[in-house]
Order: structure tokens, then C-alpha cells, then sequence
């Protein structure tokens, strides 16, 4: 199929909202410090847990001493993991992958510990001031084992073991057969090779973890506030630790202050704050700070993949076979294995290749685990795919615009199957391309490159034409449903209330909801409340991840509004003595056909709904509907990012002095909201290509532990961005749109390191490792007697 | 984030302040803006007893001048060094460095004298303060002393200013406008990978050249110096001084630098800093 | 060290409004503002003084309160986030953060907007990268900044007219 | 981090080697060490206090003495925690007569967990630096004085 003009899904506007760059109505909370996050709750009575961490990668616990801890005034409680362990079920996971083993993963430290910030025990007491001085008072005996830290030595024979229950560090295996690989390879005209070694990434959202419970005796039932993206997986999973059952189970998600990935889980703090509030009878509340964040809530990326692509003379890319090495961490969280799958099903980028043939391998170590981070497994893949095509430029000197149009399918094609067996739903690679090079003024630039380094500089120019996946679903892929719920009531008064399943963060849907709602019902924006993160009111969902939101989220809220419509059209249809097919519907007025003058609009309409003294016969009550939104498919963003860099010769020092980028997210909903997903997506990237990497030391101390060490970008460091769009609805949403949530992420980190290595390039350099910092620059310099 | 227990006191003049530090000895810590020792005392790597605030001892917060010297009170702030007209004009180091270190919160906060106390392997005031020839009035329970700056920064956060001791005020001379400041930082934290303060007098034809974040603690270049003694500078004679600039250094190694890249950085910055400096005169 | 210290009877007029209490020394100004005042704008986010989350306006100066001790602001006036706005009209840089989409999760957001007002006190008229080195000491991790900087420049201009 | 350096004596190999395995001796030359007990042939126990300036920590731990070739070479293995984590350390030390004394080869290896590596990395080596001079110069002073 394609997507034309014609069949394109049709969006309503009636008031234009749908489209419209408009300012959030979170916002005015949020800019005035009135709004709630975890920690702001007031909670009367609270106490406050504190965690004991383990100093050590790999230990045993001989014992843990808590006497004088405990004489402390003020403390509560203090439990170990043999206090603990017994009465609270184990860390779920829920993408298993068949095969894999995987170690018991108890919310408190048993016999070992197992990465350094491995929760050992809890403190609870009347102040966190208090708890923290009891965390100094309690003596933990640790017998240090080896660690385990390289993933590829973590492999070897002789290596010591992160899990010795299980017989080997390989948590799991996964291979993708695509196509015909030994056939392609055959075909080749020469074989190339690329390691590609992705570094740990740490989120690092502003607001740190945290989580307060709240058991109220009388009702037997919980209250769980807790920072996360998922509320509504937290409520699916915990009961099953906490050993109460769902529907006595309530998880509000408050404000949140940044999740990017690593607030989706349900965390070890989360079960034992859990049962402390039941166990004590009292509120408790756990506040994580940075260092902990840094070093117990899940990191990102972490992979290692050796290549081989077979390629053709004319720069035809026909298959590349890739042995990926992802390192897990410790513990299985709740995605850790499904990340680097992701990698190996995108590994085809926007080109069609023949045949791929990714063999996967997941490997313990002595770490934090590691899971979803911005992207989650697709920036891997486009970061290795965007390198290939510039490394297959350079080998047979081509052009590397042209060795990507040369590959890429015609927009004509689409739906287009990869040879990961992914079905592609719509695209336009080259106009995305196209509008790019405009707005990089390519020619001009390539000029500009020319002259620079006529003069000495080392300036590089670098492209990536992304492709990614989102909006995730369908459920006959996802281990927990892909589906997502919403519901709207017209209230009595006809002012509107739009509850979402999806979870959002800070990615502004109580407006882009908004703006939905009110064009498809034709009411004032102003009329509607968007509720959400609170599984008390929003009684489904599956959250915010995967730039899954407004595809499925806000089209659950379209078929609710369709029921309503429909459901109104009929008792429109009695109070106009009418039938509900004469009944048109038209900016927020009922009306018989042509017949404008005598129309109902919703207030009329809700008040009889719920008043209920003329309905017709056999009509529910109410103006209230809600759907659960099943994607036929999972959308796919693309774009075009281009990068200009410069590289300081003498100090090894990137600049970015140009950055554009367009994107294409099908409909947009708030182009405004849009843009500021991209440049923090990109943002991001600029991090991670510059300045951001993990560093455990070869004994497993994480040494990149605060702000002091784990540097993210300032604003100095982010440039302005050249943004543009192109828009090719999706076929798989009523709305058209495919998500963005992480599309700058995606296609920023290759363009910038095709950059700098296309800067380095004069000197024979063909390929540098992430990230970017001066050192390695200046180091690779040096190798090629960059004095030149 | 919760730093251990302890005792606060906040003297009004210097002389009470020096009695409490006797009073105390080794269980008390002078606060100045606090931002070296809160964040140490958060995280309880620092855990005194004991805290003297010496924060609103007015007469440690001034910039004079007086017979070709400009004495800076050891509470001025950062900001206030960067803000000055006096120093603008007649030691613009000072307000260069100034605007570099930390940020805008840790520069209305910090002071001059807390930092140069602290005396941070990484910290950007020892590169000034050595090539200024900076001196360092000390007092204590036997009274007053000036210290060099050669003298004051003993070694990795070790300063000469002793237990009991406080830090009154830093002398600088009045200088021309032929120096410079320049500094790569560490991406993370701000402080210097290598940070190199240049002096340059053309009428002497002497240079005077720091350098703060490669060793445990900062130095004065004294390679890089005595090959520009007696020269005119041009790119030729700055080049061949930088590459002198770590010379007899043992250069510090961590994540975010090797030795070897800092000591590279110190010649590089040396380079730019004296090229720096020079053009401005 | 375990157990309290004497505490310190200290008077801040916070937000216009005189709070008196006796703390524990060790108490941090944003602790202070939290726990004691109830007023949680101020957020924190990390340890080391880095983030800038916490900052807040300490007699005219843009400090971060989690890098000060309540008592060290004994007899200061002190401004947090929520009292910028007066009369319930939005300070020309909350106005600018709102225009501008300069903000998303919202949890920096406090801090950065105290940081701003200090930068336009300071210079009413600056440039892109002059905002840009002004917010030196505020992480963000959501939105790239460059909302940020419209937002300022916004509100740069607003405070002009 | 590793380590290695050397230092020259003004004193036998003999002398210098049997100050080494003198906890008496060995107290008074580790800058902070307030403890140093025996607790069996070639085991101590130790309390040091390492840091610089104000930021100290308490350590509570072990020496033990490997691998004695009198008076040649010895290898002392330490580990110690304390509140801000742990630290352990192998040093291998050759002693070769040098004229009228000796030349001591130190080669040591140190590592450190919780919060110091967390948060004071860029420290680390330079203190290990620092305090393996300070030890050897003290031990000099005491060996010629």
C-alpha cells in the first residue's frame, strides 16, 4: 500500500487544536514549584527508609551487624535480606528469552552481592537524617570475590563466574536468520568489517528515583507513589511480591521528573517500601539521591558487535552478519534481554538488504543492569548501520548520499518487508533526505568542508538517514499487551474529562490530548481535563514507553470519542425527534441533517444523558466511553540528520558547528512539543557521542558515580539545530502519527560520528569508538602522526 | 546528602574566630562560602566536629589597592573578583579566572580564600595566584605571617594555611593586560584538565607561566619560563617555551585524562595562553 | 557522628514571609525550604552540587541551597520559585518558560528559572551564548536547552518593553 | 592504580628489610595509622586514618606479610574498611644492596570501592602516590636517624 493523500488515515480538525504549536497546560504548575513529585508528597506519619549498599562488584556476605544501628533514637526497623527475602517475591522480568538462564533476583542482598549499589539491607526510622546516620553504624562483612567486568573475557573459559548457580556468564542466546545470508555473501563483491562497540550510557533523569507506600488497615489495601513511567505494569507485577492482590493495589505515578527509560521497571525499593508500609503499619518513603541513581538504577546501551557486511562494487549493500555481545549486568530487570533484540531487528536501518544474520549473545557481569535507555536497542542499530554505510563510502569512494539513495526502498514500496522480517509502514527516505540537504545548504557546505581543510582544520561533515520503531504494540509481540487504553466522559455540566492509560512524563499529552479531544469533539480546549497516572482513575494502560503515547494513547481516546459520538447521535436523535442516521455531528453540535439552527451541543446532551428523564428506550445513562486501542502494526519514524564538526587538532576538543535535522513523525499532533522532543533527543545523542560513557574499573567500582564524573551536556554544549519535518501519516493509527518520543536520540549519535570520523578522515582514519572525548580524538590523532 | 552531626559557631570577628579554632583544634573546620567543604561534609568524606563559620567577618571582604599592590579580602567572593572595576583594570587575571571557575551559583558563593585554602589538585586560583607571585596573609594564635604563593599550595589540598589558622587576605601586584587565563575542563565536573595562567611583561621580556589541573598540585612552569627570558615572543619562541611546560612534572591520571594527555594539554595550554596573553598587550 | 548538636535558632525571610526556627546545624538551606517552610519547589538533584536544581535566590544572589547550611542564611532574605510570581501574574522568565516550551518532566525547572532571573538582573540584554554560559551550573536532561534559551531571550525582551 | 618507584637507603638491606616487618616501626611511618597489632606470625591488625587534608577516612583492617626472603624481598598485602569504603593494597619490594646501603624497588598495587571510587577517583592515585613516599621517606629518616 501507499500512503497517499487519498487514503492517508483522515484526521478531523474542526477547530484546528489538531497541528497547532500550542503552550502546555501542565506547564503553569510546573513553572510556579506547586506541583507534586514523589518527594513533595506530605505524608502524616512517614517514615523514611534508607538503603545499605554494597561496596563491592562481586562478595559475600558474612554478616551484617545492626545492634548499634538500631539503639539509634529514632530508628524503626532495620532489615536484611534474611528479614526480607523470604516474604517478598523476586524481580520479575517480562521478556524472558527462551533458553536463557537467569539468577534469582530477591529484592535484598542474600548470600552475595552482585554489582556495587546491590541493596543489602533498609533502614526505616522517624528522619531520613536519622536513617542516614544509621547506615554509618551498620557493619557488613564482605568476603570480595573476583569480579566479573569484561564482557568478552567474561566468556572465556577460565573467567570467574557473576552467577555460580548457573554455570556461565551467558544469560541467553538469540539469532535472527534473515534471507539468504551465505547466498549474499557469495554474491559480494568484497566483504567488509566493522567492530562497533557501543558504551554504557547512565539516564541520569534530573529527579532521582523514589517511591512512598501507604497501607491503609482498615481496607486492606495499598497506596504505591512512585516515580515511574509504568504505574500500570508496577500495579500488573507487584501484588505478586507483595502478596496482596491487584484490585487492593493502587500505584500513582505523580509527577515524574524524567524517565528516558529507566523508570521503566519496578525496581527492588519499590517491593521493599511496599511491604515495609504493611509490615510497620506505617508510611514509608524512600528518596533515591545520585549516587544511588547513578549506580542501582538501570544503565543503557552496552554492547559490543563485530560485522561483516557484503557489499557490492556499485555500493549496494546486500547482507551483514553480526555477532553482538550485549553485557546484561547482574540481574534481569524488566526488558534487559528484549534491548539488544531490538538492536538486531533494526539492524537493517532504512535499506534494503537482502539478508542479515544477527547471532546474540547476553552476558552477566559484575555490573548494574542494564535495560531500556532513550531508544532502547534501536540507537545500537542505526549507529551501526549509519557507520556501515559511511565505511562503504569510504572503501570504494563513493558518495556517501548516494551509497544510502542507492539502498534505500521508493517510497512507492512501502509497506516494506526488511530482511528482519519487520514490516516497514510507511515512509518517504529520500524527500526526508532531500529537504535536509536543502537546509544544510549541502553544496555550500561541502564547499565550506572543502576549504577548511584546504587550510588545515580537520572539519568533517557527517549524515544519518534513520529509520526507527516505535509506537509499540501490537500485543502478539509484547509480553505484557500493546495495547493502550482511554477513556472520555462528557460530565454532566459537558465540560469533558479525557483519562489516558499511557503515563506521561514531561512529554506534554494533558495537551496534545487536549488538542484531540476538543477537535474531535468540537468543544473549547479549555473544557477538558486529561487525567493520568493514577491506576485509581486511569483503570488500564500500559504506559509511556517506546514513543508509544499519542500513537496508541491518544488513538484510544479517538474511539472512545467515536462511541460517544455515536452513542449521542442517538439520543440526539429522540430529543429531535429524528433518527440517528439523519443525525449529523459537526463542531461539537448535533443536528438533524441541514437542519443547523436546531442543534444540541454536549451540554444539552449530557445533562439529559445523565439526568435521564427523556432517554429513549433502552439507552444506557451516561456520556461516558472508554477503548483499548490495538495497533495493527508498530510505526516508523524516519529523518535525516546532518552534522558539521570541527576538531582542535592539538587537543583533541569536538565542536558541533552545524546541526540539522529532519524528522518524520507522521501527523503531528503540537509541533511545538515535537520540536522539543527532537532537541532533547538529540541532545541526548550529543552526549553520548561526546562526553558520556559508564567506567567501572576492573574490579567492578563504578567510577562515574555522580555529576562530578558522569558528565551530560550543558547548555554551552548544544548548539542551535536547523529542525524540519516531513509528514507521512502511518496506516496503523487512526491519527496518523508515529511517535518521536525518541527519534533525535536515534539518528543524532551516527551523524555525529560520522562527523568527526569524516573530519579525521585526512589523516587514514576510518573509524573511532564512542565517545568522542578529547583523549580519544587526540589519541587516534596522534596514531596517524597527526601533525600532518 | 545529609552531612554528620555537628557544632556550629559563627564569630563576628576574626579575633573570636581564632579563638574558637584554639578552643576546637583538630575537631574544627573554617567555613568560608562552603563550597569545598558542604559538598565534602555531604557526602561525609569531611566529618569535623566542629564548624566555624567565618562568613560574616566583614573586613575579610574587600578589594583595595594600595602602592602598586591590591589586597583581596579571602571572603570576596568569585563573582565579585569577576565583577570588579578595580581588578578590570588593574589585574585583569583575576577577573578572568574568575569567570571560569564552576558556575554562576558557585562563583556568588565561593571565595577567593576558601578555595586557595582548599587548594584542589584541579582548582583554578593556584594557576593565578602562582603566576602573579600572589602572597598570602596568614593569621593565628601566634599572629601574622605572609606566605608566597610558591610556599602556600604545600601539595594535594594541602595549603600553608595551618590548623588554627586562617586566611586574612591575598596580595597581587598590579599588572598590564598582557595575561591570560585559559582552561580545558573536565566536561563533567568543570574543574581544569589543565588550566595555564600567563604573566607576560615585554619590557622585562620575562613571562610568567601556571599551571593547574596535570600535577597534584599547581606549578609554576619554570622550563617554559626560562626559555622565554631575555626573548621577544613570537610563535616560533612560545612554541618551543610550551613544549617545556610539564617538564619535571609528574602529571595526575583518572578517567578523564591520562598522565600523558594532561601533560600534553599543560603544553598546548601554555602555548595558547601565552600566545594569549601576548596579543593583548 | 551520630546525635543532634545544639541546635541554632536562625530567622529567614523567605519569600517575603519571616520563618523562625531552631535547627540542627547541619540542616542545608534546602532542607530548610522543604522540610521547615513546606515549600517544595526547590528540588534536589544530585549531591555534589552540580545539577542546580536547588537553586534558589539568597539576597539577590542565585545560590544552590543544597550547597549552603540554613544556618550560614540566618538574617537572609531568601526567594524561591514560588515567590516570582506577584499577584498572581508570572514573572516576565516563568512567562518565557511557558511561551517557550522551556521545560518538560519540569523537575530542573525551578532551578533554571531562578538562574535565568539572576542572568537578566545581571544583563538585560544577552546574547544566545551568554544565556547559554549562564546556565552553567543547570542540568537538564529533557529538553536540550534551546527552548531554554528562547524562553530567556523572552523574557530578556519582555523585561525591555 | 599501580605503582611503582625507588627509593635509596642510607642503611643495610638487613636493617631495612627488618624494619619492615617491625609493626612498631611500621605505625610510626604510615602517616594515620593509630593501630598496629600483631595478631600472629606475620599478621597485623591495623587502624589507619587515610586521606588528605580534611577529607579523612577511618580504616579498620589487616596486614600480612608474604613471601619473606630476608633480607631481600617481601611482599605486604593490606586491607582495611572503613566509612567511606574499602581499600586494599599489595606492595612487592626488592631490597638490593647499593654502595654503603641499599636501593629499594616498591611495586604496589592498590584498589578502592564505595564511596571514594564513586566519588573521589581522580584523588586516588595521587594520594596512593603521596602516601607511599611519605611512608619510605619517614622510613628513611628513621632508618638513618
Amino acid at each position: 500500500m501507499t500512503v497517499t493523500t487519498e487514503n492517508a488515515p483522515k484526521v478531523k480538525a474542526s477547530q484546528g487544536y489538531f497541528g497547532r504549536a500550542m503552550k502546555r497546560v501542565e506547564d503553569p504548575r510546573l513553572i510556579k514549584g506547586i506541583a507534586t513529585y514523589v518527594d513533595d508528597l506530605k505524608i502524616p506519619g512517614v517514615l523514611h527508609a534508607e538503603f545499605v549498599r554494597s561496596p563491592h562488584a562481586n562478595a559475600k556476605i558474612k554478616s551484617i551487624k545492626t545492634d548499634t544501628a538500631k539503639k539509634l533514637q529514632g530508628v524503626v526497623g532495620i532489615f536484611t535480606g534474611a528479614d526480607v527475602n523470604d516474604k517478598v517475591g523476586t524481580i520479575p522480568c517480562a521478556s524472558p528469552i527462551p533458553g536463557g538462564k537467569s539468577p534469582e533476583h530477591t529484592v535484598l542482598a542474600g548470600a552475595r552481592v552482585y554489582f556495587v549499589g546491590h541493596p543489602v539491607a533498609v533502614v526505616v526510622a522517624e528522619t531520613r537524617t536519622i536513617a542516614r546516620d544509621a547506615l554509618d553504624l551498620i557493619e557488613v562483612d564482605y568476603e570480595p570475590l573476583p569480579a566479573v567486568i569484561d564482557p568478552e573475557k567474561a566468556l572465556e573459559k577460565d573467567s570467574p563466574l557473576t552467577h555460580p548457580e548457573l554455570g556461565t556468564n551467558v544469560a541467553f542466546t538469540w539469532s535472527l536468520p534473515g534471507g539468504d545470508v551465505d547466498g549474499a555473501f557469495k554474491e559480494a563483491d568484497s566483504v567488509l568489517k566493522l567492530r562497533i562497540i557501543h558504551p554504557r550510557l547512565t539516564p541520569m533523569a534530573i529527579e532521582p528515583r523514589g517511591c512512598a507506600a501507604s497501607w491503609h488497615a482498615g481496607e486492606s489495601s495499598l497506596t504505591l507513589w512512585t516515580s515511574t513511567q509504568i504505574p500500570h505494569l508496577v500495579r500488573t507485577l507487584l501484588p505478586g511480591l507483595i502478596r496482596i492482590p491487584e484490585n487492593k493495589l493502587r500505584v500513582v505515578a505523580p509527577e515524574v521528573g524524567g524517565g528516558f527509560g529507566s523508570k521503566l521497571n519496578l525496581y527492588a525499593e519499590e517491593a521493599v517500601v511496599s511491604h515495609l508500609a504493611m509490615r510497620l503499619d506505617r508510611p514509608v518513603k524512600w528518596i533515591e539521591g545520585r549516587r544511588e541513581n547513578a549506580a542501582a538504577t538501570t544503565h543503557g546501551r552496552d554492547q559490543i558487535a563485530d560485522n561483516e557486511i557484503a557489499i557490492q562494487k556499485d555500493g549496494t549493500v546486500l547482507a551483514i552478519r553480526s555477532k553482538i555481545i550485549a553485557d546484561v549486568g547482574s540481574y534481569w530487570q524488566l526488558l534487559t534481554p528484549a534491548i539488544p533484540t531490538l538492536t538486531g531487528l533494526m539492524l537493517c536501518g532504512c535499506y534494503k538488504l537482502k539478508a542479515v544474520r544477527v547471532d546474540l549473545t547476553g552476558v552477566h557481569t559484575n555490573k548494574m543492569s542494564t535495560d531500556a535507555y532513550r531508544g532502547a536497542g534501536r540507537p545500537e542499530a542505526a549507529y551501526m548501520i549509519e557507520r556501515v554505510m559511511d565505511l562503504v563510502a569510504s572503501e570504494l569512494g563513493l558518495d556517501p548520499v548516494e551509497v544510502r539513495l542507492k539502498n534505500m526502498p521508493e517510497s512507492t514500496e512501502f509497506p516494506f518487508t526488511t530482511a528482519t522480517g519487520l514490516l516497514y509502514d510507511s515512509g518517504n527516505y529520500q524527500d526526508a533526505l532531500e529537504k535536509a540537504q536543502e537546509l544544510a545548504e549541502w553544496p555550500k557546505l561541502i564547499k565550506e568542508r572543502d576549504a577548511a581543510r584546504k587550510a588545515g582544520r580537520l572539519f568533517g561533515i557527517g549524515l544519518s538517514t534513520y529509520v526507527e520503531i516505535c509506537a509499540l504494540g501490537p500485543s502478539k509481540t509484547m509480553a505484557a499487551g500493546g495495547w493502550e487504553w482511554g477513556c472520555v466522559r462528557i460530565e454532566i455540566s459537558g465540560k469533558v474529562t479525557v483519562i489516558t492509560g499511557a503515563t506521561p512524563h514531561g512529554q506534554g499529552q494533558e495537551t496534545s490530548f487536549a488538542q484531540i479531544a476538543a477537535d474531535w469533539l468540537g468543544v473549547p480546549i479549555e473544557d477538558i481535563v486529561v487525567l493520568r497516572g493514577d491506576t485509581a482513575t486511569a483503570h488500564f494502560g500500559r504506559d509511556t514507553y517506546g514513543s508509544r503515547a499519542t500513537a496508541l494513547g491518544g488513538s484510544a481516546i479517538v474511539m472512545s470519542i467515536e462511541k460517544i459520538v455515536e452513542k449521542a447521535k442517538t439520543l440526539a436523535a429522540a430529543l429531535l425527534k429524528s433518527t440517528p442516521k439523519e443525525i449529523e455531528f459537526k463542531n461539537g453540535k448535533f443536528f438533524v441533517n441541514g437542519d443547523g439552527k436546531n442543534a444540541l451541543g454536549w451540554g444539552q446532551l449530557a445533562s439529559e444523558a445523565y439526568i435521564a428523564k427523556n432517554l429513549p428506550p433502552g439507552f444506557e445513562p451516561g456520556l461516558e466511553a472508554s477503548s483499548f486501542f490495538e495497533p495493527p502494526n508498530c510505526t516508523f519514524p524516519f529523518g535525516t540528520h546532518i552534522v558539521a564538526v570541527d576538531v582542535d587538532r592539538e587537543t583533541g576538543q569536538v565542536s558541533i558547528l552545524k546541526y540539522i535535522a529532519v524528522d518524520d513523525c507522521g501527523k503531528q499532533v503540537n509541533p511545538l512539543l515535537i520540536e522539543g522532543q527532537v532537541q532533547g533527543g538529540i541532545a541526548q545523542s550529543v552526549g553520548a557521542a561526546l562526553m558520556e560513557n559508564t567506567v567501572y574499573d576492573e574490579n567492578g567500582q563504578l567510577l562515574t558515580g555522580e555529576f562530578m564524573d558522569y558528565a551530560i551536556p550543558r547548555a554551552k554544549d548544544i548548539p542551535d539545530f536547523i529542525l524540519g519535518s516531513t509528514e507521512t501519516p502511518s496506516p496503523s493509527n487512526p491519527l496518523g502519527v508515529k511517535g518521536v518520543g525518541e527519534a533525535g536520540t536515534i539518528g543524532a549519535t551516527p551523524a555525529i560520528a560520522n562527523a568527526v570520523v569524516d573530519a579525521l578522515s585526512p589523516l587514514g582514519i576510518r573509524h573511532l569508538d564512542l565517545p568522542f572525548t578529547p583523549e580519544r580524538v587526540w589519541r587516534a590523532i596522534q596514531e596517524k602522526g597527526g601533525r600532518s | 546528602m545529609i552531612p554528620a552531626a555537628f557544632d556550629y559557631f559563627r564569630p563576628s570577628t576574626l579575633d573570636e574566630a581564632l579563638g574558637l579554632l584554639v578552643k576546637h583544634g583538630e575537631d574544627a573546620k573554617v567555613l568560608a562560602g562552603g563550597h569545598s567543604l558542604i559538598p565534602a561534609m555531604k557526602l561525609r568524606l569531611s566529618q569535623p566536629k566542629v564548624v566555624v563559620d567565618i562568613g560574616r567577618i566583614g573586613d575579610l571582604r574587600s578589594i583595595g589597592e594600595r602602592d602598586g599592590k591590591i589586597a583581596i579580602g579571602a571572603l570576596t567572593t568569585h563573582f565579585e573578583i569577576e565583577s570588579s572595576d578595580l581588578l578590570l583594570r588593574s589585574c585583569p587575571l583575576l577577573p578572568e579566572v574568575a569567570g571560569q571557575i564552576g558556575d554562576v551559583q558557585v562563583r556568588n558563593k565561593g571565595t577567593i580564600g576558601g578555595s586557595c585554602v582548599h587548594a584542589d589538585p584541579a582548582g583554578d586560583w593556584p594557576a593565578a595566584m602562582l603566576a602573579l607571585d600572589a602572597e598570602f596573609e596568614i593569621t593565628g594564635p601566634r599572629g601574622s605571617r605572609t606566605v608566597a604563593a610558591n610556599d602556600f599550595f604545600v601539595d594535594m589540598l594541602t595549603s600553608a594555611v595551618e590548623s588554627g589558622e586562617i586566611l586574612k587576605s591575598i596580595r597581587v601586584p598590579v599588572t598590564p593586560k598582557t595575561v591570560a587565563y585559559v582552561k580545558i575542563a573536565q566536561k563533567a565536573s568543570g574543574f581544569a584538565l589543565a588550566g595555564v595562567a600567563a604573566v607576560v611583561d615585554k619590557a622585562q621580556k620575562s613571562v610568567a607561566v601556571a599551571v593547574t589541573g596535570v600535577a597534584a598540585k599547581a606549578y609554576r612552569a619554570a622550563g617554559a619560563e626560562s626559555s622565554l627570558r631575555g626573548l621577544d615572543l613570537s610563535a616560533a619562541t612560545i612554541a618551543t617555551a610550551a613544549q617545556k611546560a610539564a617538564n619535571g612534572i609528574d602529571p595526575l591520571s583518572d578517567i578523564h585524562a591520562s598522565a600523558e594527555f594532561r601533560a600534553h594539554l599543560a603544553r598546548v595550554q601554555t602555548k595558547r595562553a601565552l600566545e594569549l596573553a601576548a596579543s593583548r598587550g | 557522628m551520630q546525635g543532634a548538636a545544639v541546635k541554632i535558632p536562625v530567622k529567614i525571610r523567605v519569600n517575603g514571609m519571616l520563618r523562625e526556627s531552631e535547627v540542627e546545624p547541619r540542616l542545608l538551606l534546602v532542607q530548610f525550604l522543604r522540610e521547615v517552610c513546606g515549600l517544595t519547589g526547590t528540588h534536589v538533584g544530585c549531591e555534589t552540587g552540580i545539577c542546580g536544581a536547588c537553586t534558589v535566590l539568597v539576597d539577590g544572589n542565585a545560590v544552590k541551597s543544597c550547597t549552603m547550611l540554613a544556618v550560614q542564611a540566618d538574617g537572609s532574605e531568601v526567594t524561591t520559585v514560588e515567590g516570582l510570581s506577584s499577584n498572581g501574574k508570572l514573572h516576565p522568565v516563568q512567562e518565557g518558560f511557558w511561551e517557550c516550551h522551556g521545560l518538560q518532566c519540569g523537575y530542573c525547572t525551578p532551578g533554571m528559572i531562578m538562574t535565568a532571573v539572576q542572568l537578566l538582573e545581571r544583563n538585560g540584554s544577552p546574547s544566545r551564548d551568554e544565556i547559554r554560559h549562564g546556565l552553567d551550573g543547570n542540568l537538564c536532561r529533557c529538553t536540550g536547552y534551546l527552548h531554554i534559551v528562547d524562553a530567556v531571550e523572552y523574557a530578556a525582551k519582555k523585561g525591555r518593553t | 592504580m599501580k605503582l611503582a618507584a625507588t627509593y635509596v637507603f642510607r642503611a643495610l638491606p638487613e636493617k631495612v628489610f627488618a624494619a619492615l616487618i617491625d609493626p612498631a616501626i611500621l605505625q610510626k611511618c604510615i602517616e594515620g595509622c593509630e593501630k598496629m597489632e600483631k595478631t600472629g606470625e606475620d599478621t597485623y591488625d591495623a587502624n589507619i586514618k587515610i586521606g588528605v587534608a580534611g577529607i579523612k577516612g577511618s580504616y579498620v583492617g589487616k596486614v600480612r606479610i608474604e613471601e619473606k626472603k630476608p633480607p631481600e624481598s617481601i611482599t605486604l598485602q593490606a586491607e582495611g574498611k572503613g566509612g567511606p569504603g574499602w581499600v586494599k593494597g599489595t606492595a612487592r619490594i626488592q631490597i638490593s644492596p647499593e654502595g654503603e646501603g641499599s636501593e629499594l624497588e616498591c611495586e604496589s598495587e592498590g584498589q578502592v570501592g564505595g564511596l571514594i571510587a564513586q566519588v573521589g577517583s581522580r584523588l586516588v592515585e595521587a594520594v596512593g602516590k603521596k602516601m607511599q613516599d611519605e611512608f619510605f621517606r619517614k622510613l628513611g629518616k628513621y632508618l638513618e636517624g
